[in-house]
């Protein structure tokens, strides 16, 4: 990495105090956003397709809420080398220390590159980036709806949902049980699970639409919370219409820049003023499950 | 401390690195500090609101990225009401980049945007992405001369003009734009490139073709900068590929007055301070007291030299 | 086993990758198999003994070199008597690059090597090196038209042209030397660049300008490939960046008939003969029996689709 | 590393016996130098500016000899990414078990990457490349000059003068005692070390001629073999015209490809038939002293 670890490059900036050229006091800069080098925790493969990445930031850096993102610079790896940034969704953090996890699929280059990763390794990172999950509202039960690595995004909110005194239900999808990577994560006191997967069958979205309208009739859905599968998002978005449920979605969009800069991760959206087009990096990366296109 | 300041014509910035249209926006003020920037460079703005182009936008290569976004914009009257009073927060000279498909609607744009709180236009007549096939007005010296004169005549705020590298020899378009008017000119915007997805046998990018960027490409827009740099007295503002305060100081030394970042911001959001940094570092370790005294500051190229193994 | 066989005009070759003039050489015998090659193609030749550029003569970039060799040349007596026999050694179809100062030059030294053992000229009518400021004759359709027609009335070989990416719209010379007779284009020589040792405030080559090559310039000649095999009839022959055989596929995928590759193989002497099983390998897993079938295969880009995170 | 190891590439050569397109039987093909993915045995710091390499190669690539060298592609190290491999000297290697060793000195990107190896990392490499010191011709005592890292060069020849019952005198020059890597290497039976240092202010050329006078007023120097320094070169150049004295240096010079194919590495020599230009890569990087320039 030839990056300047974030406190060295601001060595020049005028402090406090100090006179800017112009002889007027400049107020010192402070960044809500990190652009700085973590240092890894740990890295290792949980089961054949995913990876838990845990790393060492600042405070500044961990300071997100569910549903928020970072950018992280994925290491050359078999010949690649990765040039933009990978956006992945914040898995966990904690403020106090500093860290924060990551759960990845192994896709591409990018992702390839993050699984080399080994222990005290420096990885450049940028954020918490985006608008995540907002829990405001007086909710007193919600479910939330993830299928593969989308349980990544999913997880902090439950658990936020729970400190919330908020009731959870996490219906968790993937192809078979042991994909199901994040079950522990959903398994606190108070939280119901329930896990379906294509080995067994119960993972088609009519069968999980059966489900929610289960929990929608016992009065036990105030909201749908869901991340990455369109064909879950379709029909969940059937659902809170019929239903007037409020609902929110992570959506995933190739990124470059991840902070609105650069306009190639944009998708269109329902708005009150007709089609909007919007940015999946700045104004989400989550939106109203409702305005929410295609 | 070294003098960071720099003139651009008549312009003074406080420093010589500032962003590339198109890959800047206040997202950006949430880590860096936007007003260590010589200036703020908007992303190019039409008259008309326009969408843009289909998706995929961008696609990763070798040392550098391809973009296809085109140019969306919310038209000038929006960016006039709500975008320019935002990008005048940090007090940083702010340089309005407009585009048009025609010398008229360039003149047009410019007079519109000759208002309080903007302190130079850059003429977009380089982006590669808008006319079929690539074409753009700053591949002809003709087409150059034609809007840049418009342009002249519809404004007095300085004028950039942004310039392609999509052409066999960018200096004599460097001096059709001085002859005509103009009182800068950026070298350069992207060179047009393409990228096949092997397993879909589809181009990697909605609009087939688009413009490469990054490190890969600073070996040739430098060598343009030095080209236009010999060409031209008006100044040379450098950008291509530019992601260390060491590629900034060869832009320097082969003529430029000044430097734009792009790509690199995506990769390192606080590229621009640390170039900033490291500008200063490089001048103090040389005793350079004003970073203008790079520009141009190449020495011939040395006489063959055998490698020795001497300590 | 994919039939690797590609026509280029009436001359057959039993596969599609092939050296580029000037980063091939027989050293490269001692580790691979020349056999496997669809043809050798020379170095540039000139009809009069030269020297070459002053060291440096290379510098490193990201993804990607420049270099600044210059034509060093034996001339071409001392390449008849001495290089040819030793060339014609492995059986594999011998191109044979040339460039002249002027097209009576590149006649009669076409002339010269119209010869037994030669089956294809290559004229590198775009070596930015030679002439002052990096201009070369397949900048201008002009220029083209009259060295391709000088060639093709002094020969009757198969006449190879090999263009320059440093011209505004290549599709133009393309047509220009279709026109004029030539069998099949070569897209395309190096980019020209440059590169500044900070440390010394100097070129880093002698020459001060050279030409990119590498992966870095991909995107670039990619599309210059797929703008001229849209353009012309005659084959074109790919050029520029090509490191794996996913490289090779894009470049048949836009429209080219064979590739040839150069600076991969200072990074990988194997990579001819990687690329070549990598292609066989493409094919084998979908089936397709002719290599020359990818050539322009390239479908429509797709409609935007989101992503998603379905297993 | 993106590279397929040497033997898969070999997968689909046309094997003895079979058939060509042409149905010719074709010869197989039988490389005279290896292009392959070696490992890393070890890489240390020897000293503050020296690291020793050891890598596990093929037989075919630790058939080298003395003055041969190789071209090591050198891992990306602090965000930069070496394109070009950089060519580096035989410092050891032992054709039975196919270890071959480097002795580098970290100046740039390229060998700051090289540092970066660990044990069982894969390098690609090239070699061995080039014409190596020649030792034919009734040689009964040679004098090996070299400075700094150059002794890595002439540490395997003197080890193969001495093997072939050559005597050897070592004449070892650095900045200072504990950079004169290689000493034990040349500290066999009957081989003399003369270490000159900066520090001790016997590293001077004016000090080694004449020490190499005495050597061969004492018929103890049949030939002089150095490498690298100009310095030291031009003095030896000097004494080998003075006294019809054999000489070979190897030569640096920056190379691209190593194999005679790009002309980058061009140096001009002395001939019988006037200057010529040689390629270091292929017609060296070993030269005789007396037709050396500059
Ligand atoms: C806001 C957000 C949060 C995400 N969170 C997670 C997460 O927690 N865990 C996880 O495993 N994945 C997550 N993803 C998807 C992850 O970014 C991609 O899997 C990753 O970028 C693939 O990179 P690659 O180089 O391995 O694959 P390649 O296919 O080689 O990538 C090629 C290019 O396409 C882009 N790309 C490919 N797939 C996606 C995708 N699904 N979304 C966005 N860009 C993509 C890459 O960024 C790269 O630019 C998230 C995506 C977004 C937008
Ligand atoms: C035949 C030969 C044998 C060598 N053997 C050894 C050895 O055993 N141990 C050792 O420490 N060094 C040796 N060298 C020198 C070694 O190749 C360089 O130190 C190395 O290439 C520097 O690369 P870099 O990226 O670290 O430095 P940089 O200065 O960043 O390199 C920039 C460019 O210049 C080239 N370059 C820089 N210095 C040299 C040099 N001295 N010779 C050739 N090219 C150079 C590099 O290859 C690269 O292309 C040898 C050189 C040659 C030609
Ligand atoms: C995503 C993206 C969007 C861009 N949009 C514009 C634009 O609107 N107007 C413009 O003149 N240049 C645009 N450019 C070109 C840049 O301003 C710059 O000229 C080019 O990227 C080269 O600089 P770089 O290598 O530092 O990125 C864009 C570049 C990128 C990568
Ligand atoms: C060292 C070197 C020497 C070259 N010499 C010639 C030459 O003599 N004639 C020529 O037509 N092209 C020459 N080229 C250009 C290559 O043939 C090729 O067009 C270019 O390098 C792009 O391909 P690549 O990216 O695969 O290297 C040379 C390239 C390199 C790197
Ligand atoms: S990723 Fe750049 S605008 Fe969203
Ligand atoms: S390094 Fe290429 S010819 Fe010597």
């Amino acid at each position: 990495m030839a990056h300047t670890i974030q406190h060295l490059s601001h060595d020049l900036y005028p402090e406090p105090g100090q006179e800017h050229a112009t002889g007027v006091p400049v107020p010192p800069f402070h960044p809500t956003v990190a652009e700085e080098d973590a240092t890894v925790l740990s890295n290792m493969a949980v089961n054949a397709q995913y990876w838990h990445l845990v790393i060492q930031a600042s405070p500044l850096a961990a300071a997100a809420s569910p549903g928020q993102f970072y950018q992280l610079q994925c290491p050359p790896a078999h010949g690649a080398i990765p040039y933009l940034r990978r956006p992945m969704s914040l898995y966990g953090t904690d403020t106090a220390t500093g860290q924060i996890q990551f759960l990845y699929k192994v896709t591409g280059s990018g992702t390839r590159g993050l699984s080399t990763l080994v222990p005290s390794d420096t990885i450049r990172i940028l954020g918490p980036l985006g608008k995540g999950y907002d829990l405001a509202g007086h909710l007193r039960h919600i479910v939330v709806i993830g299928r593969g690595v989308g349980l990544a995004t999913l997880a902090p909110l439950a658990e936020a949902a729970h400190m919330a005194g908020i009731g959870v239900t996490a219906i968790l999808s993937a192809r078979s049980p042991e994909l199901i990577v994040s079950a522990d994560r959903f398994n606190m006191k108070g939280m119901s699970v329930i896990p379906v997967t294509d080995t067994q069958g119960n993972s088609d979205p009519a069968w999980i639409e059966q489900a929610l309208r289960g929990l929608i009739s016992a009065d036990r859905c105030d909201a749908l919370f869901t991340c990455g599968s369109s064909r879950l998002l379709r029909m969940l978005r059937a659902l809170a219409v019929e239903f007037d449920l409020p609902g929110q979605v992570a959506l995933e969009q190739q990124m470059a820049c991840g902070l609105g800069m650069c306009f190639c991760c944009v998708r269109d959206f329902a708005s009150a003023h007709g089609t909007v087009t919007r940015r999946v990096c700045l104004d989400g990366p989550v939106f109203d499950i409702r305005e929410t296109l295609a | 401390m070294t003098d960071m300041s720099v003139m651009i014509g008549n312009l003074r910035l406080d420093s010589p690195v500032m962003p590339a249209s198109g890959t800047f926006g206040d997202g950006l003020g949430q880590v860096m500090d936007i007003r260590r920037l010589g200036a703020i460079v908007t992303k190019t703005i039409t008259r008309e609101r326009r969408a843009g182009n289909p998706l995929p936008r961008v696609a990763e290569t070798t040392g550098g990225m391809l973009n296809a976004i085109g140019i969306p914009s919310c038209g000038v009257e929006d960016f006039i009401n709500r975008t320019l009073p935002h990008y005048t927060q940090w007090g940083t000279p702010l340089i309005v980049s407009i585009s048009a498909p025609d010398a008229a609607g360039f003149a047009t744009l410019a007079r519109a945007v000759s208002i309080a709180g903007v302190d130079a236009i850059e003429a977009n007549i380089s982006c590669p992405n808008i006319e079929a096939d690539g074409k753009a007005f700053a591949m002809e010296a003709n087409a150059t001369t034609k809007v840049v004169a418009a342009l002249r005549a519809a404004t007095d705020l300085p004028l950039w003009v942004k310039l392609t590298p999509n052409c066999h020899d960018m200096s004599v378009i460097a001096r059709a734009a001085e002859a005509a008017g103009a009182d800068a000119v950026v070298v350069a915007n992207t060179i047009l490139g393409m990228s096949i997805d092997t397993r879909t046998f589809r181009p990697r990018l909605g609009n087939v073709m688009g413009g490469l960027s990054g490190a890969a490409i600073k070996p040739i827009i430098l060598r343009q900068t030095y080209q236009c740099a010999r060409s031209v007295a008006i100044p040379v503002i450098g950008c291509g590929g530019i992601t260390t305060a060491d590629d900034a100081v060869e832009y320097m030394l082969a003529g430029a007055v000044a430097v734009q970042v792009g790509t690199a911001s995506f990769i390192n959001s606080l590229a621009m301070t640390d170039i900033l940094d490291g500008l200063d570092r490089f001048c103090h370790a040389r005793s350079i007291t004003r970073v203008a005294a790079l520009t141009g500051a190449l020495r011939d190229a040395t006489s063959p030299r055998c490698c020795d193994m001497d300590a």
